[in-house]
């Protein structure tokens, strides 16, 4: 169970991210690192510096290969989903009134409250992409029970869910709809990657037309890799999730977006 | 100017926590003091005045008393009942519920309003800003103003207007208004047709739902609610539920789908419009729907339960008086009381140490013997109490027949939640005009008929 | 396999086949022009003692030097699948009659054709993109199309795969390895 | 409805250079109702990239009348069973044409399954039919061992179609819930999840997986019956009838669930054979296709059950024929245990497979109807051509021969009356 956590060095935050993120620029949009010319970017960043590179993503520029027919498979392309970064490198994200709510009054010493009230009701938006759908829904039914710790009712808009568990194949198709979903669900929200599929492209390496990990458009905290996981395993991450509430982290204008998990896999 | 202006908040953004508390006790402490001399000294000089305008004018104290203590009730008893669907209907799946925060999960209610609460706030790009920001108040306050005339317990209610019935569903059809402007304002089709729906719906559901009240109106010539009360006291068979059982079942009916509960949830019907009118809706602003809906499910009983199921009247004649044979709870006065209460804490728990000692053996040290002894003490003298007081006073009394009686609907709504699909809008509408509609003018007719040949 | 279905296709549609009947194990195969789909088609459907009402399958295949169009069929009259290979469709401008006038489900599945291999059903009233994205210019399962040795090598893989338009070009050079098909 | 000033569309190019199809007048750029789908659904961010041309079809459904409006269901949607999108063109609530729109979930298998050798294949078509997986690993293995002339032991026949319809019943129970469920009712998706459970526990103690089983093999398959599934499944059996009879009780009598799926979607016997629909959707209609005896493919010439037909046509047809299924998959499974031979489960094969060249085309049926591949062999270890056939696919394309006329609420009950699966729809 990886928990990515904004490159503070974490569990199962690997080595390699933090070395390439030095290694890519701030990409100025957080572009990724094209694989024509790795060399330039990397003289680049090593001139950048500042806020801009904890927002940059995490991409091993790519030395080793070549696409052998550029005609057909055109590698290297950045992402067009880069709104994002956009938010990101601006303070609007940083501001602390999407943490507060109405609750603006209270002092900030009672945000541990705040956050362990938040641990206890995790509202996932009802949105199933492909097998570990299944699964999801199986962790809410009888037999394992996901409602004992709150996480339950699944909501069916976006605008009143706390997280948002992408369940299946994330496809390029799909990726702009998915985007919009977590731009629509209202801070503080959270983002949980269910299976190996959405975690790092899994199966799904080769393929012309899935994503390969949702971490190149989406920020994530919680990993769960398998193929499917059990429910037991999407319990397991949740609570993991509750914990990462707890510690206050994991809030997406503070997360950069990018594979934290490396390319090699 | 402006760095002048700046100062006092830097100073106190560089101060910690301790010394912002520090500093905040000695600007309150002088402010307390004062504040409680000027008390004083107006009690003193106005009290008399005071004491007699307050007098000269009761009901509109006793009124604005009743408004804050309900507006006060009312999110607790939302909370109440969230927890009662959450373990009920998981009970009914097979399913354990929330339990992990509180004893059996009790606390996941409030849990989930104060997530709620602490939401971001913020209203979606191409919404009408106002609209969008009034509609769920509306709604809120229409479902709270209606429990303003709901007779509780003897003596327990908001106001006892002569119009009372009509006063609740006028307020009751402002709810619609209220989904209507969400479903309007917020820039999205699901949210319009939800509330287009709920429009239909409520309005065509307002008619056989008054229709079947007007024969209780008739019996009891009276449209105050304490009035239609006092007209089934007495015993069970005095309910109207017995003399109207026709109009009972289409008021239970209508009430269902002027509640929006299942089957009749079409405004926010999951599978077909996502989240209806309250698509749109996040934060605090959708709590207040989720609020109002559930209030909406205790009105609603609580209405059954006044109008057909005796309110707070006792199912059969109490045998016991009202003063236990001459003893007036009331003489005793709060010192009275309090002794009494101290002498019973004190008393039991000398009494139970020994017992609990001797029957758990070593096991017990002396610390938690005493502790046991005082709890347990505690827990009967409670219920001594609570007893004494069902005996003694009416208000208790009535108040736990009323609730009793309305939380018994509620369960039965949960139930048909979490059994019952959803039908469909067009056999909704059918329902309402095709039968509906007749029966309730059905009742009327026998009924108008059968007092004026009973009155001849 | 079933013998009097091979002499039956014989005498009912001798003149449009372009290879002698083909049987193996429970599959009888003929193989017909792009011209004589239709009315091949249609006698299939019709003819009394053939009856081939279900329409199994439609595919598409891109052997590297020439597309096919497969139909498979089923009919209650014979044991067999009877499979019909449309072949000789050029690989630049693949055209083929639709079967959408026989069978209304084979519009999505000519879409699927279309947009996997770019062959166009001239017919179909609804012949645009199924899976890919309405403007995605390429056709995923040509030959020519060829999967990267590690997607994941590839930097920001998949988040968009931007592809250019398809230009009709030669059958591409042996270091792209077109493995040949058994039959052509 | 407060209308918003949508962007100016980009100059086409190439709608211009396309003019081999004849394509009708373009909307005005200002409201091109695409271009607005878009951008509620949020799939392109601007500028907005050109559109091919558009096809008649297209032409005709894009326009809007007096009083009509564009809906968006899904790709997320609470009840489209995945990421289908369905542009409804509503008046009032009252559907007035439907364009399903595909391929959120296309993951390019039929591409990764030629560019993987025989024994991936069978791993990587798992993931299609992800309710019941193992018929899509049967018509793979079905045709790799006409390819490679194989001959399956009996024993290893039997545990498929053991396992096989195991998984059936699971995904008819899942089936009904989801009905259920689409029509508002809570309860009957957890009982069905329960029973769902239960058999793909049992079937994970005997394939090691809960969903994606990689168990069938060309010749044979994985795992011989192993002691954990015997005694679940005979703990499962000894109640399983019940259990079905139990589950359906609970909608079956239920009023307002009659009321709401009969006469809904009805299609009739010409148009489902005309669409190819196949399995329990067909059958519904009073066709009684199934491969099991139109084309008998394993051991199921030996094995006795009926086919259950019905005329209506109707959704509550369609439930009802799955609800007969289940008995007959229960008889099944019951002789299967009662004859199960000994011997092999494999067939003796090479390690590395490199069939003949030849084409084979394998077919069985499955929950929701007739799972076809068609793999070509050009004598290397990889396919050089594997189509799959998903019978969802061609269900669901009946869907804007259903919906019109009726009412919003109907649609989502007629899609999952068609039990399609998104997997195997955009493979």
């Amino acid at each position: 169970m990886a928990v990515g956590d904004r490159g503070t060095a974490g569990a199962g935050r690997p080595a390699g991210g933090s070395a390439s993120r030095q290694a890519t620029g701030p990409g100025a949009t957080g572009r990724a690192a094209s694989g024509n010319a790795p060399a330039r970017k990397r003289a680049s960043a090593l001139t950048a510096r500042g806020p801009a590179n904890l927002t940059a993503p995490v991409v091993v520029p790519n030395t080793l290969w070549q696409a052998e027919n550029p005609l057909a498979y055109d590698g290297g392309q950045p992402a067009d989903i880069t709104h994002l970064h956009e938010f990101g490198l601006t303070d609007a994200g940083r501001v602390d009134a999407a943490r507060w709510g109405a609750l603006q009054v209270i002092p900030a010493n009672a945000d541990y409250i705040l956050d362990l009230i938040r641990a206890n009701s995790l509202w996932p938006l009802l949105s199933g992409l492909a097998c570990c759908a299944i699964e999801m829904m199986s962790a809410a039914t009888s037999k394992n029970d996901m409602d004992r710790w709150g996480m339950f009712p699944f909501r069916a808009s976006p605008r009143q869910a706390d997280v948002l568990i992408v369940a299946g194949t994330l496809t390029t198709k799909m990726a702009g709809p998915l985007v919009r979903l977590w731009e629509q669900m209202p801070e503080p929200k959270w983002c949980v990657a269910l299976g190996d599929c959405t975690v790092s492209g899994g199966r799904y390496k080769r393929s012309y037309s899935a994503v390969q990990g949702i971490d190149r458009v989406m920020p994530v905290d919680v990993y769960i890799p398998g193929c499917p996981p059990r429910p037991e395993g999407l319990i397991y991450g949740m609570l993991q999730l509750g914990q990462l509430v707890k510690d206050r982290r994991g809030h997406w204008s503070e997360r950069e977006i990018g594979p934290t998990v490396p390319d090699g896999i | 100017m402006s760095q002048a202006f700046r100062l006092p908040f830097r100073i106190w953004a560089s101060l910690t926590i301790r010394d912002r508390l520090g500093l905040l006790a000695l600007v309150m402490i002088p402010g307390v003091l004062g504040g409680a001399f000027v008390t004083a000294i107006g009690i003193a000089v106005l009290g008399p005045s005071v004491l007699d305008f307050l007098a000269a004018n009761l009901p509109l104290v006793r009124f604005f008393v009743a408004a804050t203590a309900i507006l006060l009730l009312t999110v607790p008893t939302a909370f109440v009942l969230i927890y009662l669907e959450l373990k009920v209907i998981a009970r009914m799946n097979l399913r354990v519920g929330p339990n992990r925060v509180g004893p059996l999960g009790a606390a996941m209610s409030v849990i989930h309003g104060l997530k709620v609460l602490s939401k971001e706030d913020f209203s979606p790009s191409g919404v009408d800003v106002t609209v969008f920001t009034l509609a769920p108040v509306v709604t809120f306050l229409a479902s709270v103003m209606t429990l303003l005339v709901i007779p509780f317990a003897p003596g327990i209610y908001g106001q006892d207007f002569n119009i009372g019935l009509l006063y609740f569903f006028a307020m009751g059809g402002l709810t619609v208004l209220g989904l209507l402007m969400a479903g309007w304002s917020s820039f999205n089709k699901y949210s319009l047709l939800g509330g287009l729906r709920s429009a239909a719906q409520i309005v065509s559901y307002e008619i056989p739902l008054t229709l079947s009240v007007v024969g209780v109106i008739i019996l009891t010539n009276t449209m105050s609610l304490n009035g239609i009360v006092a007209a089934q006291s007495g015993s069970i068979f005095d309910w109207f539920v017995f003399k109207q059982p026709l109009a009972a079942l289409i008021f239970f009916i209508a009430a269902t789908a002027e509640a929006n509960r299942t089957p009749f949830d079409m405004t926010e019907a999951d599978s077909e419009i996502v989240a209806g009118f309250a698509t749109e809706y996040s934060g605090m602003r959708f709590g207040f729907f989720f609020f109002a809906e559930y209030v909406n499910v205790f009105i609603v009983s609580a209405l059954c339960a006044t109008l057909f199921f005796g309110g707070w009247t006792a199912p059969f004649n109490w045998p016991w008086p009202a003063t236990l044979n001459g003893f007036d709870p009331y003489s005793l006065g709060v010192l009275g009381w309090t002794a009494i209460v101290l002498v019973l804490i004190v008393g039991g728990t000398e009494v139970l140490a020994p017992l609990i000692r001797l029957a758990g053996g070593r096991s017990w040290d002396m610390s938690s013997t005493i502790w046991m002894a005082f709890a347990v003490t505690i827990v009967i003298g409670l219920g001594a109490l609570g007893a004494l007081g069902f005996v003694a006073f009416g208000w208790l009394r009535g108040l736990v027949w009323f609730m009793a009686k309305t939380y018994f609907f509620v369960i039965t709504f949960v139930w048909m939640r979490a059994t019952l699909p959803r039908i469909r809008v067009d056999q909704l509408m059918g329902f309402a005009w095709k039968w509906l509609l007749p029966a309730s003018l059905l009742n009327l007719f026998v009924t108008a008929t059968a007092v004026i040949i009973l009155n001849r | 396999m079933d013998r009097t279905l091979k002499t039956r296709l014989e005498a009912r549609l001798g003149g449009h086949l372009r290879a002698p009947v083909y049987q193996r194990h429970d599959e009888t195969e003929i193989r017909i022009d792009p011209g004589s789909v239709p009315e091949v088609l249609q006698t299939l459907h019709d003819t009394l003692d053939l009856r081939f009402e279900i329409l199994a399958d439609l595919a598409g295949v891109d052997t590297g030097e020439v597309m096919q169009v497969v139909y498979h069929l089923w009919s209650p009259m014979t044991t067999d699948w009877l499979r019909i290979v449309v072949d000789g469709i050029s690989r630049d401008d693949p055209r083929v009659p639709s079967a959408t006038f026989l069978w209304t489900g084979a519009e999505w599945l000519e879409r699927e054709a279309y947009d996997m291999f770019g062959i166009v059903f001239e017919g179909n009233r609804d012949l645009r993109r199924i899976f890919m994205p309405p403007d995605y210019t390429s056709f995923p399962l040509r030959k020519d199309f060829l999967l990267p040795d590690d997607a994941a090598r590839s930097p920001g893989a998949g988040v968009r795969h931007v592809e250019k338009p398809h230009v009709t070009v030669p059958p591409a050079e042996p270091a792209t390895a077109i493995r040949r098909a058994p039959v052509s | 409805m407060p209308t918003r000033p949508s962007a100016p569309r980009r100059p086409n190019a190439r709608a211009t250079s396309r003019a081999e199809r004849p394509a009708p007048e373009p909307v005005a750029s200002a409201d091109d109702p695409r271009i607005m789908l878009d951008r509620q659904l949020g799939t392109l961010y601007e500028p907005i990239p050109p559109y091919p041309t558009r096809t008649e079809r297209e032409g005709e459904f894009y326009s809007l009348g007096d009083g009509e409006m564009f809906l968006n269901l899904g790709p997320h949607h609470p009840a489209t069973h995945g990421v289908l999108r369905l542009v409804l063109k509503l008046s009032g609530e009252q559907i007035v044409d439907v364009d399903p729109v595909l391929g959120y979930l296309h993951r390019g298998v039929e591409k990764i399954c030629e560019n993987s050798d025989y024994y991936h294949v069978i791993d990587q078509v798992d993931p299609l039919e992800y309710i019941s997986s193992l018929f899509q690993e049967w018509p793979a293995v079905l045709a790799f061992e006409k390819l490679m002339d194989v001959q399956v032991p009996r024993r290893a026949e039997y545990i498929r179609v053991l396992s096989g319809e195991l998984l059936r019943i699971a995904s008819h129970t899942l089936f009904m819930g989801f009905l259920a469920l689409d029509l508002g009712g809570l309860t009957p998706i957890l009982y069905s999840f329960i029973e769902r459970d239960e058999i793909v526990e049992m079937l994970a103690a005997l394939t090691g997986a809960r969903m994606l089983f990689n168990y069938y093999r060309i010749g044979g398959v994985n795992g011989d019956l192993n002691h954990e599934f015997m005694s679940r499944l005979g703990d499962w059996m000894s109640r399983a009838g019940k259990q079905a009879e139990a589950n359906t009780a609970l909608i079956n009598e239920n009023e307002i669930f009659v009321r709401r799926t009969r006469g809904a979607g009805v299609l009739d016997r010409a148009t489902a054979l005309r669409f190819g629909v196949t399995g329990g959707n067909l059958r519904a209609s009073g066709v009684p296709f199934d491969l099991r005896r139109a084309h008998p493919y394993s051991v199921y010439p030996e094995l006795e059950f009926n086919i259950p037909t019905r005329d209506e046509g109707d959704s509550l047809a369609r439930y009802l024929i799955r609800v007969d299924e289940i008995r007959e998959s229960i008889r099944i499974i019951d002789q299967c245990l009662n004859n199960m031979p000994d011997g092999p489960i494999m067939a003796k094969l090479p390690r590395l497979l490199r069939p003949r060249p030849g084409r084979a085309w394998g077919a069985v049926e499955g929950p929701r109807g007739m799972q076809g591949v068609y793999a070509i062999s050009d004598g290397t270890d990889q396919p050089f051509r594997f189509r799959i056939h998903d019978p969802s696919f061609v269900n669901l394309q009946t869907v804007p021969a259903l919906l019109p006329g009726n009412l919003l609420a109907d649609t989502m009950a007629t899609v999952a009356s068609l039990d399609p699966v998104m997997g195997g729809i955009d493979k």
